[in-house]
């Protein structure tokens, strides 16, 4: 859309330019081109993960996956922090939310997530339960400030970028030293899932887009094991259409050069070494810990869960709640993340699950996969 | 994942400060970048600023047409992939 | 002193009528029409437009307006869009128990000016308070009967492959002046309401000679949801340029902080046409006349017809993807 | 499993586009006329009565009836005293986030249900869902549309000496049911509500050719407060026989027990018709045949006309008193 | 108006013959007719004070004053609890509503009383107090049980037939152990005001309708002083139109004879000796006090407080409010309550004070005199 | 002062009764009135039964007339005035 730029700041003439739709479709036709190539070398299109939902949303609202379909295969990882948590996990914030006690706060996304009782913005429907979204995890706190006579929930549910901002909100609430803030720490971290899909070996991949947002936390070097151990390209992205188109345009040329390279193409976010201040900061009051993954096994050290010491601000351990096996459902969302099917080849997409009634977590979240593709690539 | 946007800091104090993304205002943590200052731009991520941006690299590399031809000079592309 | 709104404002007893008397007879004028409980009216023609629409705003008063200007504005802009001449309007109060006398006669004051803009008459009304708690402040219903005059029909079955889709404006202005005011979410703006009343802008483009197809204003669920249903109802195939659609950079700012989508934010005072090419740039002459069309561009044609109807939206890539409707109500993600 | 309305609901996207696909076309149809922002309609003639009222009754089931029912009476009936042949009705919903879909459903068919007695359609509508806390489970507005045929117009300025007061039957019936079915004080009643619409015994008065001075239906206030408005728009004299006006053992009671005043107690069913005295019994027969006016009776007479009108009330020992409109509220007394 | 009697029961017809209105009309005649003779014996008309402002409310409702004006003149006594109460009293039950923490429950009565900084209903619009009306103490009783987190105060305003019936309140209160129900006392005693106003003497008083229902506790003999110790006569009368005639023929009857008597003409309901079980319960928590009444000096004895060992029940304890001088206002009611003056020879009635806009208490209770003039005395 | 209402008893148990007010029901306390029973009628203040209405006085002197008759002939009320 049609902006006028609003400063004369070179920052914001330089970031405009990421959006610019002249130099996008003059770099779609590099990047169709290479993509060609590929094509013509290996007799099949190059296949490319984005582990980021962010990427996935963005390849499928600017139309880049469309327009690339014949050429490039662009495959979603398990980007969504929402859609890869374990259904049982999933049940137990939203019956922990239940009760005149407390306040539920939470990001947006997590809402409509179906659980095996209804979602939470059905809870709050019902009066059930009170839940309020918001944009930062600090607006919990000042939620927790207001109502003294509240426990006041926050349901964080983030990969390495949020991380440090959750970790924040708790740093915020020791400081002010309020009883009634706590949080369901639901930490994922991207190496050892990214690992595990290498490791099975179940979807071919040539390259990954890397997340830009993670990589400003980690830093380049925090992907350097995937050339190193994997000998797998890999290009750290941003998220504007120019970025993103750039970004294939370098993996693509990596690919067919056949090195092992991790490019940062993000480079005015990402530092070599990230932002390790903020890491410490998640590091005090979290740890790494084994955590179960939407319909695949347990992976070890894979999520970030409070350290004993803080036990009182971890939700989990101040209101326990027990929820049975979650009913099964003809949903497909464990392979729809590990990049086996796309969202189309799950028999419910457009069907019974929709946007509106959604039957799994990639519906709902706009990282999610089948909800990308539902509202993007439908025709 | 997890959206980010580039703001640029407005005034601060000694935890937050306010910063404009395209004429609209957002107070933010800075918590976790102690040292920017007023006139900085920064990337924010679900109320907090997560990094400074680079102006140089913003500048140099910013523009990905640029970006893909110095890597082209560099090797890095194939040079002769024109 | 700073009166209050009681319940005892809204029992239909002395209090009440004082209420009438000394607020909504002050603005509103007292009509010889309005003795009985209904307002009778003669009316120029007998093809009329009827309408309806509560407003809810929270808050009452944002950057730009308040919810007076919003219901009034909001009922001529239907009335309008439909083809009729606006004429008398109703107006139902649900007043909450403490609000400030001021406040109302500041929205009342609204209303009535408001209503000039379009020489529409507010000829009958009703009041009712609830008890605190029972209401956010203030809930205004308007009604509004419009005269269809001779020739003044739309003719959505006329719409043809080529026709254009014009907008009058940015979009999505309103959506992010409410969300600045309700301050949940930390975002912050001067930006204004859009509301406007746009008979006198249809007027316009009317009397410039245009042929509208069809007209519709994009408030609740936005540009995008708005042109869903003019594609469904009429079974027409339009493509938007996502370049060519008109948007404010705090809004866009604004969307980029919270993941929203400015295609499905609301508008108060925007109008979409159908009209034929041959006539387009008589009408964002006539539009662009005026403050209220001064951005008035093309944003989209008609690419076809077909049972079913379908909104597309070409991406600067050149892609085309199909869009829906407003899918529940837009959330900020942040994750 | 039971549903219930959220915030989503009222988006204006796809969930507002199933909620009013499921349910209100369900109930009221779906028009043809209504594809526009406004329904556009043609009219039998270009004299209209036009009204509106917003109910917001709590609880919003009673004894008798609902709120859906009341929000189709009410406004058929402010339509019908003017002299007007309710046509079209617009409604206007304000949901309550958790609000049981069946709730709901069980409204709007009443709502349905009752534009069949009088043959009027809701051909326009909005809804909103404010969130929770922020409304009383639901607020309906109502806007009506009438024609006043040739003839039907109503004539105050005829009023004189002698003319007769008729009411249609007991007073009082609807604010008994409310009160016991909020039952905060404690007092209960299987009194139904009197709720209904007026315009088919109208008709049949009108039919009966009687010549109508002027009615009105009294709601909130009460038949006094109703009948100090008539005697001071119209400028007459009206003398009430205290021991005629009809009144159940139950409504009664239910005033004495707080010191209540049943003229001041709404209705929902009644229409108080000033006639002359030639025509009473006509009008009392042609009411008498109808349930809704079994109890019509003769409450009083016009004693003669002023600038500023008056209502006197005569009491059983001869006494006459001024009344004046409901003074803020009824207040339970019991000290 | 005319209702269907609904039972066969003999006592509703009974009640419902006091209603009869051709009843009223004969009995009407027969009294004028003793008055007319009252006023060819004594050359002027015959003066009745009614104590109760019940029978002020029936006597303007009923018109019976309105038919009586020219040969009996009704007076009206302090018998409208509210406004009886001494205005700085008045002013500290308003004071007392502000405030987040509690609720404050009241009859319907106090709620338009004005105060010198608004009434309770204003406050209440305001949102500055949470102000709920009831029909029984024990409604508020119940409102304090479902909110433990709030204290509830109930403004005891009454005379001796709601002084037991507030001692019930608090008999219940004390059974459910409530910690957060509390009272603000102002109990008020008619014998002393009505012997305040028989030895001042201003108002010339040829004898009382005296208030039956007071007479319900107390009993016939909680009247017999005013015969034997003042040689006044007394009836006590029922509220229906046609006790109230009866009452004023009797009255009528024993002023021509010059007896001093005091005839129960309500006996169904008053005994000779009350109901001592309800008086007891009164006792067991209140005692009588000296009290201030409107614009009268304090009076001795004439009003009914806490105990001391109930001091937990007492608002006054409890919730200390202090309230500067009331602001003067032109005000006659202190003139009225003591039937000094009719209403209408207050020059604000009817102009500045008027039910809508009250500037006393009398123009608001709709046992005031000023209202009951106002609203039905008014041609 | 204080209104009053005369109400029949239709249910108690040992604090409350349910009384009938001309076909309104209204639950009120009698712990005032500890012995009424069920048929019995009772006057109402504030929510609580003050006292039992005795029948005998009621159907005897509850007509005023007869009332006023008989104090006619006790002698209370000058039995020449007619
Ligand atoms: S379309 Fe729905 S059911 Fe199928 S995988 Fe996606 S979320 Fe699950
Ligand atoms: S009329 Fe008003 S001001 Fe005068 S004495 Fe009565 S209450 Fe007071
Ligand atoms: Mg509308
Ligand atoms: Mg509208
Ligand atoms: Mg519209
Ligand atoms: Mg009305
Ligand atoms: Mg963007
Ligand atoms: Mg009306
Ligand atoms: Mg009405
Ligand atoms: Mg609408
Ligand atoms: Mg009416
Ligand atoms: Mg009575």
């Amino acid at each position: 859309m049609e902006t006028q730029v609003h400063a004369e700041d070179r920052i914001a003439q330089a970031i405009e330019r990421t959006k610019d739709p002249a130099l996008a479709r003059e770099l779609l036709r590099e990047v169709r081109r290479l993509a060609e190539k590929f094509v013509e070398v290996h007799g099949r299109p190059a296949s490319f993960m984005e582990v980021c939902g962010s990427h996935t949303h963005a390849l499928a609202e600017f139309g880049i996956k469309y327009a690339l379909r014949d050429v490039l295969k662009l495959v979603s990882g398990p980007g969504c922090p929402v859609c890869v948590t374990d259904q049982q996990e999933i049940d137990a914030m939203i019956a922990l939310a239940d009760g005149e006690d407390r306040i539920i706060t939470t990001f947006g996304d997590m809402l409509r997530v179906p659980g095996s009782r209804g979602s939470l913005m059905k809870a709050k429907a019902e009066g059930r339960a009170d839940v309020r979204v918001v944009y930062s995890p600090s607006d919990a706190v000042e939620i927790a400030q207001k109502n003294p006579d509240k426990q006041v929930i926050f349901l964080g549910v983030g990969f390495e970028t949020t991380i440090p901002v959750l970790a924040a909100a708790v740093y915020e609430a020791e400081t002010l030293g309020l009883e009634n803030f706590s949080m369901w720490m639901s930490g994922k971290l991207v190496e050892p899932i990214m690992r595990y899909l290498l490791d099975t070996g179940e979807t071919r991949i040539d390259a990954f887009i890397l997340p830009g947002h993670v990589a400003t936390i980690l830093g380049r070097k925090g992907f350097l094991w995937l050339a190193e151990e994997y000998g797998v390209n890999g290009v750290i992205s941003g998220f504007e259409m120019n970025e993103i188109l750039s970004s294939l345009y370098i993996l693509l040329d990596l690919v067919l050069k056949g090195k092992a390279e991790i490019v940062n193409n993000y480079p005015y976010v990402v530092r070599e070494e990230g932002n390790p201040g903020a890491w410490k900061l998640a590091e005090k009051y979290f740890m790494p810990v084994d955590m179960a993954w939407r319909e695949i096994d347990v992976i070890p050290k894979s999520g970030m869960d409070f350290r004993p010491e803080y036990a009182h601000f971890d939700a989990k351990k101040r209101f326990p709640v027990t929820v049975g096996k979650p009913k099964p459902t003809a949903c497909r969302c464990g392979e729809v993340i590990r990049g086996l099917i796309e969202p189309e080849e799950c028999p419910l997409f457009g069907k019974a699950c929709t946007p509106a009634h959604p039957i799994g977590p990639c519906m709902v979240s706009s990282e999610g996969a089948c909800a990308a593709h539902y509202k993007y690539l439908r025709q | 994942m997890c959206v980010g946007v580039p703001g640029k800091i407005l005034e601060r104090d000694e935890y937050t400060a306010i910063v404009d993304v395209m004429g609209s205002r957002l107070k933010i943590g800075i918590l976790l970048t102690p040292d920017v200052e007023v006139g900085d731009w920064v990337l924010v991520h679900a109320g907090k600023a997560l990094q400074v941006i680079d102006e140089q690299f913003a500048l140099e590399s910013i523009e990905a047409w640029k970006l893909i031809n110095e890597l082209r000079e560099q090797g890095v592309i194939d040079p002769t992939d024109r | 002193m700073a009166r209050h709104i009681s319940i005892e404002h809204g029992e239909g007893g002395e209090m009440t009528h004082e209420l009438i008397r000394d607020l909504f007879v002050k603005y509103f004028g007292h009509a010889e029409e309005a003795k009985f409980d209904a307002a009778v009216l003669d009316l120029p023609g007998s093809r009329i437009a009827f309408t309806t629409d509560t407003f809810t705003v929270k808050p009452p008063f944002f950057s730009g307006g308040n919810i007076g200007k919003l219901a009034v504005a909001g009922t001529v802009n239907d009335l309008a869009v439909s083809g009729a001449e606006p004429l008398y309007l109703s107006a139902g109060f649900v007043l909450e128990e403490g609000l400030s006398f001021d406040d109302l006669e500041r929205i009342v004051a609204s209303m009535a000016e408001e209503a000039s803009k379009t020489g529409v008459r507010i000829i009958t009304g009703d009041t009712k308070v609830v008890e605190k708690g029972s209401a956010d402040k203030i809930f205004i219903n308007t009604s509004g009967v419009g005269v269809v005059h001779p020739g003044w029909e739309l003719h959505p079955e006329d719409i043809e492959e080529g026709d254009v889709v014009i907008v009058n404006g940015t979009i999505g202005d309103h959506g992010v002046a409410i969300l600045a005011a309700r301050g949940e979410l930390g975002v912050a703006t001067d930006l204004p309401t859009d509301s406007t009343s746009l008979y006198p802008l249809i007027r316009a483009v009317r009397d410039a000679g245009v042929r509208i197809r069809v007209m519709r204003d994009p408030t609740r669920g936005g540009l995008a949801t708005t042109l869903v249903e003019i594609t469904e109802d009429f079974g027409v195939i339009v493509e938007l340029d996502q370049e060519a659609i008109p948007l404010k950079p705090e809004v866009e700012g604004a969307c980029e902080i919270l993941g929203l989508d400015p295609l499905f934010l609301a508008n108060e005072g925007k109008v979409v046409f159908i009209v034929p090419e041959a006539d387009a740039e008589k009408a964002l002459a006539a539009m662009r006349a005026r403050e209220e069309g001064r951005d008035a561009t093309i944003i989209g044609r008609v690419v076809g017809r077909s049972e079913e109807g379908k909104l597309l939206l070409r991406s600067p890539v050149g892609s085309r993807r199909r869009i829906f409707r407003l899918l529940g109500m837009q959330l900020p993600r942040i994750c």
